[in-house]
């Protein structure tokens, strides 16, 4: 398929398209539509149309590292803004998931009752945000996506949540734009530099990446700013708060976007930017951002063990899962980040899956306390079958989707950190605790509430929603090459990459100061010690 | 000329005073009236024939009229002195008398270089209409369409009014 | 070595079809679920022993069902093989394995949820098949965490009690925290080696002296892996309790098969072990304590599958003595002897407890041998093989762990070598002991229940007999043959010389001791036992709580693990982030009500603070010029 | 013929006083009497202006301000009368929903 039929634009706004023509056509307004039932009907086939024309793309898309599917356009000249996307491996991989997992939430939709065209809108707007996120290639472009994704999401929280939405919403924006204004200051930085190095305006990452140069210093700063927003996003372990209260608070299909997209978004966000722009910021912070997800996987599981609120339960377990992601994106070799990006495909399924189940139990129960349930193995079989599935998928037992991914990781993880990722072993334990615990309580024993007597089993529609997910599961267990195979060429790219810039960055630096005062290198070299050293020898081992 | 000035100067601001410091609305209106006759004289007074009469046509007849319209329909009693009024009073006149005194350097320094071309001009209706039609003319249109604008704007908010208080 | 292509991936396909197809016609037709699942298990069973037939001792079936997943160097297939080891396992599997299912045909024929039961089973027998014939650490892996699962959903398979659940869920735990140390193992072979291929491993480490301290690392890792999965201390908790589930189970997984599977491993990789003998010394102490510990735990319990559970993680001691001593094929024939008698006491202990109506509790049998005279003749046959008497099967693996142990060469054991003996023979001392007191404490004397007991259906009684046919010639069958086909995979010391029957009998003189020690202790002078408890009650309570090992991790671990995990929420998440968060939400709060103080919503005020503000925006310009 | 900073600071003193009205008075009507005052002052100094530079530009400017006043007073009339229907009162400080 040719670039000119402009496959990703159709991709990213067709979901836009469906979210206008929502209010545009009056066949969708309440009046005619009491139910919504149309307007469910069409927004899910809007998402179909959106994942065939994402299998298109991958149709489209030949197994090797670099951009493809590239479009560019003009956007503001005069700042040299530009409309700029493209897909790699990585990208390719997430929008896929984004667009599996949005028919999923639209069949989930029909837990909402209130307002529902207004609520596929924003779904259908969310969409358009997180593929736009995925694929811009322009970094003003991608800040302007990664901003709207957080306005739908504040109404879903906000308008369908439950009863602590208010808080849970603006707790979620607030740390969410916290983050982003700095990563906004940091981008706009990164401009100026490279305005007053070249001369001319650009925010095209490829533009930044192959000319702008900055001192260690800046790059430290810089990449502070964007690990501050990308670690909110993802969320690493100071910043997950909001992570649990959103969730708790979120309607079904939200949580499930949340956790099945949404939290991608960060580490997506440091292997597209904040590592390839400052490879030696990020040099610096390797160690930190190392302990702090391994903090995260053993803190979200120990949290998680503890938690009587299902929807908390799995939220916590969400910061454990993100914590492999992040270990693995830091290890910095071919395995473990390869590992990573297919751990976060994983987590969008079982755990969006998981957040799934809960729902189909709160729309019969209207409780997420697990005391309220138990011995429902007996009673919904269909039900805890499916749960056993996901939860299995969520501990990694092999042969699902999540075994390969954190086998991957920690294999890879382990070359680099060798001490951290034994300690991340303890997630791996702990897991099968709280997920089992969690099983045990809610699935097993006898069935003693009352109320749990007249539950009735998933229906068909809920089977549906539910069926991709479970073939993804095993099939990802079982086959993952065809994935593989097209995350490695671009996670190589990325670490070359990486590599690469530093190595420019370092020679320039030393070159101007060796030009500049010949003394100042000694001075430097002093100033920072083992910098270089801790440099050498973990891009050496990269090279895996 | 001055003697003149000196009394017009006075009754402008006496009259301003008065629009400040009476109590009963009825006299405050009546006081501005005075006003903007005074200033319309000033008007004339600086060459500016046109709009002196146009003040007294416009604003001391029409405005005037639509304000003392409605004080009346409102039957709108006299204002009570307020306790954390005087306290405002004092504020507001301790602003003034400051903005009074830093205007006072300013109009001394400022305007000693000024020369004056009083006689060239004329603000006379030829005068001003060439200028109007020609140099003015999209503001002038500009403005007729504002005044539309306010026209239906006000008569909307009258009969919005009268809906929301019929129920 | 001569490799060769077969289908190999037949043999687990057959369980996964079935495990499919008895859960979907099983919900229809409840009897079609347990003929479907016997079918697969023994069509499995014929198809391996078909290859088997067809293969030697240094033949190496292959089968590489297809390329797994593979980032960079890390590539992994997803290869099925079968050497002579491969094809014992194999065989024990799928003939035991057929065995219980049959068995549980009539076992489990009354329960509703049957088609789940034979599901599960057949899965089981799939994971397990994984793990035997897996030709490289992950398919073994998936087998290893297979198990598990299977374990775990079969303990809790009556999940209405919360109890049964629980164990199953201990179970599931335990074994992962054994799992963790089995993949930090296979970190550091793929880490060193850049493969996780059994045949590529052994080329690269076998004999390679520099690597001994790699080598110890990697065994030590492996065997905690092992530790779990075959219940040796410390994590050998969760067995016990696994009795929870239906007791096929138990006969199948956590007596004959899966719990050997730390046993297999370790042989599988013994190449690694050999270059361990620190580890393999510390194999040997913890085996030998396992070995001891749960046999004197044994001789108390009253419930006959827990004397049964506890003798089981004895004997895997035993097993792992063998094999810590290099002596891989003893290990191997202790797991196929062992699966042998059991198999068979389990069955026959769910015989019993199937002709009395589900009573597990020994205090309330007696005198079954008149009303089940087949299941007490098997049972009979199995525990004196358990013994170790002659010619029944268990002597000749016992003989040979003891004649291993004797030879050991481990620099670290050796000088102990002689402690280490007489500690196991006492513990087999005691294993006949225990072992007599259940068999008379269920077959012999009155009855003293109040059910009425009556002999099990033939599909149970025939898997018995066949069974106890197993354990009386099984061991005698295999003692030169087992060593003879599998010399080329694993290291065989020479054999020793053949002895005459009555040299066997002498030697089984520890058998026979606590068996008639047994015998009068618990037929004719049944005071004798009470009297001796009496004397030292400290340590008889000791053995009958299991030596506290549960308390102590509930006490230790567990109770302190969920203390830290609720303080950390309330404390750092709730309190600590959540306070600063919320904290730094209420400072702007407040501020803003502070400020909002100036605003009175009244137009006026307004109007006066633009004022003030030009002039002060006047002054300041003014006074800048 | 009189300097024009006298009408300047005649105009800085209306001003004044308008301002110091709009602040002081509670009385919608005053304080909008007294936002006539301003324009006035502002106008009276444009037209001194005019006279300064010598052109006809200022006057322009005030003929604006007229327009606009004229408008702002049916405008602001209209609010006055609204806001008197709605609270029974032309007390600005009734007014003050803006802060709830």
């Amino acid at each position: 398929m040719h670039s000119s039929w402009n496959l990703l634009s159709w991709l990213i706004f067709t979901p836009l398209i469906g979210a206008v023509l929502l209010y545009l056509i009056p066949l969708f307004h309440p009046s005619v539509d009491r139910h919504g039932s149309k307007a469910r009907w069409f927004s899910l086939a809007v998402a179909v149309l959106t994942f065939a024309i994402s299998v298109c793309a991958l149709a489209s898309f030949e197994v090797n590292g670099s951009m493809q599917l590239v479009e560019r356009a003009a956007w503001i000249p005069s700042f040299g803004i530009s409309y700029a996307v493209g897909v790699d491996g990585i990208s390719l991989a997430l929008i896929l998931l984004t667009t599996v997992l949005m028919p999923v939430v639209l069949l989930a939709s029909y837990s909402v009752h209130s307002k529902v065209r207004a609520y596929l809108f924003h779904m259908l707007l969310l969409e358009t945000a997180m593929l736009g996120t995925l694929a811009a290639l322009d970094v003003f472009l991608f800040y302007v996506f990664w901003e709207l994704m957080l306005a739908p999401m504040y109404f879903i929280i906000g308008i369908w949540g439950g009863t602590r939405r208010i808080y849970a919403t603006l707790k979620f924006v607030l740390y969410t734009v916290f983050g982003s204004v700095l990563m906004l200051a940091a981008i706009l930085y990164v401009v100026w530099a490279y305005a007053q190095q070249t001369g001319e305006m650009s925010f095209l990452l490829s533009d930044l990446l192959a000319r702008t140069e900055l001192s260690f210093k800046e790059e430290v700063w810089l990449f502070a700013a964007f690990a501050l927003a990308f670690g909110i996003k993802v969320p690493i372990f100071p910043f997950h708060t909001w992570l649990p209260d959103a969730h708790v608070e979120a309607p079904t299909g939200g949580s499930v976007i949340l956790a099945g997209v949404l939290l991608k978004m960060g580490i997506y966000g440091f292997i597209r930017f904040g590592f390839p722009l400052f490879p030696r910021g990020a040099e610096l912070f390797i160690p930190v951002l190392c302990g702090l997800a391994v903090i995260g996987i053993v803190y979200g599981a120990l949290v998680a063990w503890v938690q009587t609120d299902i929807k908390k339960l799995v939220a916590y377990s969400s910061v454990s899962h993100l914590g492999y992601c992040v270990l693995g994106l830091v290890a910095l070799n071919t395995v473990a980040t390869t590992g990573s990006v297919y751990q976060l495909l994983n987590h969008g399924i079982s755990t969006g899956a998981l957040f799934l189940l809960v729902g189909v139990l709160y729309d019969r129960r209207h409780t997420r306390d697990v005391a309220e349930y138990g011995g429902l193995a007996a009673k919904v079989p269909v039900f805890a079958f499916l749960f056993l599935v996901f939860t299995l998928s969520s501990i990694a037992l092999p042969l699902t989707n999540g075994f390969i991914g954190e086998f991957l990781i920690l294999t890879g993880s382990y070359v680099t950190f060798p001490f951290y990722t034994t300690v991340a072993l303890l997630g791996v334990i702990l897991g099968a605790v709280y997920m089992l615990t969690l099983y045990m309580k809610t699935m097993f024993g006898q069935l003693d509430q009352a109320k749990n007597g007249s539950l009735t089993d998933v229906s068909a529609r809920e089977v549906a929603t539910f069926l991709p997910l479970l073939i993804l599961v095993f099939w990802m267990g079982l086959y993952p090459q065809p994935i593989l195979r097209r995350l490695e060429p671009a996670v190589d790219t990325f670490l070359s990459d990486v590599k690469a810039r530093s190595q420019m960055l370092e020679e320039r630096e030393m070159g101007f100061m060796a030009q500049m005062r010949p003394q100042l290198i000694r001075a430097q070299e002093g100033a920072v010690p083992g910098h270089g050293i801790v440099q050498r020898t973990s891009l050496k081992e990269s090279n895996l | 000329m001055m003697i003149l000035f000196a009394l017009l100067g006075a009754l402008v601001i006496a009259s301003a005073i008065g629009v400040v410091a009476l109590r009963h609305p009825i006299h405050s209106a009546l006081c501005l009236v005075l006003n903007l006759v005074g200033v319309a004289a000033l008007y004339a007074m600086l060459d500016a024939h046109f709009l002196s009469a146009v003040q007294i046509i416009v604003y001391a007849g029409a405005i005037m009229v639509l304000v003392l319209f409605v004080i009346m329909l409102l039957n709108i009693k006299v204002e009570q002195p307020h306790r954390r009024g005087i306290i405002l009073t004092l504020l507001a006149t301790l602003a003034g008398v400051c903005f009074l005194g830093i205007l006072a350097p300013l109009f001394y320094r400022g305007l000693r270089g000024f020369t004056d071309h009083s006689s060239k001009i004329e603000g006379t209706v030829e005068a001003f209409g060439e200028l109007l039609f020609t140099r003015y003319l999209f503001p002038f249109e500009a403005a007729s369409v504002l005044i539309m604008v306010a026209i239906v704007g006000a008569v909307m908010i009258g009969k919005r009014h009268q809906q929301g208080g019929s129920k | 070595m001569e490799r060769t292509n077969a289908a190999l991936a037949l043999i687990p396909l057959f369980p996964l079809v079935g495990s499919v197809a008895a859960f979907l016609v099983g919900r229809v037709h409840k009897r079609a679920a347990g003929i479907i699942a016997s079918l697969a298990s023994i069509l499995a069973f014929v198809w391996t022993a078909k290859l088997f037939a067809a293969m030697s001792a240094e033949t190496v079936l292959e089968d590489v069902v297809f390329s797994w997943f593979g980032v960079a160097s890390l590539q992994v297939d997803f290869t099925l093989r079968m050497d002579a080891l491969g094809a014992v396992m194999c065989l024990v599997v799928t003939g035991i394995g057929s065995l219980i299912h049959i068995y549980s045909t009539a076992y489990m024929a009354e329960d509703d949820s049957v088609h789940r039961f034979f599901s599960y089973l057949n899965l089981f027998m799939f994971s397990m098949l994984l793990l035997v014939l897996g030709g490289n650490l992950l398919v073994l892996f998936v087998g290893w965490e297979g198990v598990g699962l299977c374990s775990y959903l079969l303990i809790g398979f009556w999940f209405r009690t919360i109890d049964y659940a629980a164990a199953g869920r201990k179970a599931f735990v335990v074994n992962r925290i054994g799992d963790a140390g089995f993949l930090l193992g296979i970190f550091l072979l793929w880490m060193n080696f850049g493969t996780v291929d059994f045949l590529e491993l052994e080329a690269a480490i076998a004999g390679n002296m520099t690597l001994v301290g790699l080598c110890t690392v990697v065994a030590l890792c492996l065997f905690i892996g092992a530790t779990g999965k075959s219940a040796q201390i410390p994590l050998f908790v969760w067995l016990p309790d696994a009795m929870a589930g239906p007791t096929p189970v138990s006969a199948l997984i956590h007596a004959a098969t899966m719990v050997t599977a730390g046993i297999y491993m370790m042989a599988r990789m013994d190449f690694v072990f050999a270059l361990a003998p620190f580890t393999l010394a510390i194999v040997t102490i913890v085996a030998l304590l396992t070995a001891f510990v749960a046999a004197t735990t044994a001789l108390l319990q009253n419930d006959i599958k827990k004397v049964l559970a506890y003798s089981t993680v004895s004997q895997l001691g035993f097993m792992f003595l063998a094999a810590s001593a290099g002596a891989y094929w003893v290990a191997i024939f202790h797991v196929v002897t062992h699966a042998f008698f059991k198999a068979c006491l389990f069955l026959g202990a769910g015989s019993v407890i199937h002709g009395c109506h589900h009573e597990q509790d020994m205090r309330h049998m007696g005198g079954l041998s008149r009303y089940m005279p087949i299941t007490f003749a098997t049972y009979l046959v199995a525990t004196l093989a358990i013994a170790g008497i002659f010619p029944f099967a268990g002597y000749q693996s016992k003989h040979a762990i003891l004649g291993a142990l004797e030879h050991n060469v481990n620099p670290y054991i050796a000088p102990y070598n002689s402690w280490i003996v007489a500690l196991v023979t006492f513990t087999a001392f005691l294993t006949a002991f225990y072992m007599t007191r259940s068999l008379a404490m269920t077959f012999f004397g009155k009855y003293r229940g109040h059910a009425h007991p009556h002999e099990s259906p033939a599909a149970m009684s025939g898997v018995l007999v066949a069974l106890a046919v197993l354990s009386l010639f099984g061991g005698w069958f295999l003692e030169t043959r087992l060593p003879n086909f599998l010399e080329h995979v694993l290291a065989v010391a020479p054999g020793h010389a053949s002895e005459t029957i009555v040299e066997s009998l002498l030697h089984s003189w520890v058998g026979i001791a606590g068996v008639v020690l047994g015998l009068l202790f618990y037929t004719s002078l049944a005071g004798v036992p009470g009297l001796v408890f009496s004397l030292f009650k400290p340590i008889g309570v000791l053995f009958q709580r299991k030596w506290f090992v549960d308390e102590l991790y509930q006490a230790i671990l567990v109770r302190p693990l969920e203390g830290v995990s609720r303080g950390l929420w309330k404390a750092v998440d709730q309190g600590f982030i959540d306070g600063a968060v919320n904290g730094s939400g209420a400072v702007i709060d407040t501020s803003g009500q502070v400020l909002r103080l100036t605003q009175s919503g009244q137009v006026r005020h307004y109007a006066l603070w633009m004022f003030v503000a030009t002039i002060a925006i006047v002054v300041f310009f003014l006074v800048r010029s | 013929m009189i300097p024009v900073s006298f009408y300047l600071t005649l105009a800085a003193l209306m001003f004044t006083i308008g301002v110091c009205g709009v602040a002081i008075r509670r009385n919608v009507i005053v304080v909008f009497m007294c936002i006539e005052l301003m324009l006035n002052a502002v106008n009276l100094s444009m037209v001194a202006f005019s006279r300064t530079v010598g052109n006809l530009d200022g006057q322009i400017g005030v003929f604006f301000v007229m327009v606009v006043a004229a408008a702002e007073a049916a405008i602001g009339l209209g609010i006055i009368i609204a806001l008197f229907r709605s609270t029974r009162s032309l007390e600005s400080s009734e007014a003050s929903e803006l802060r709830r």
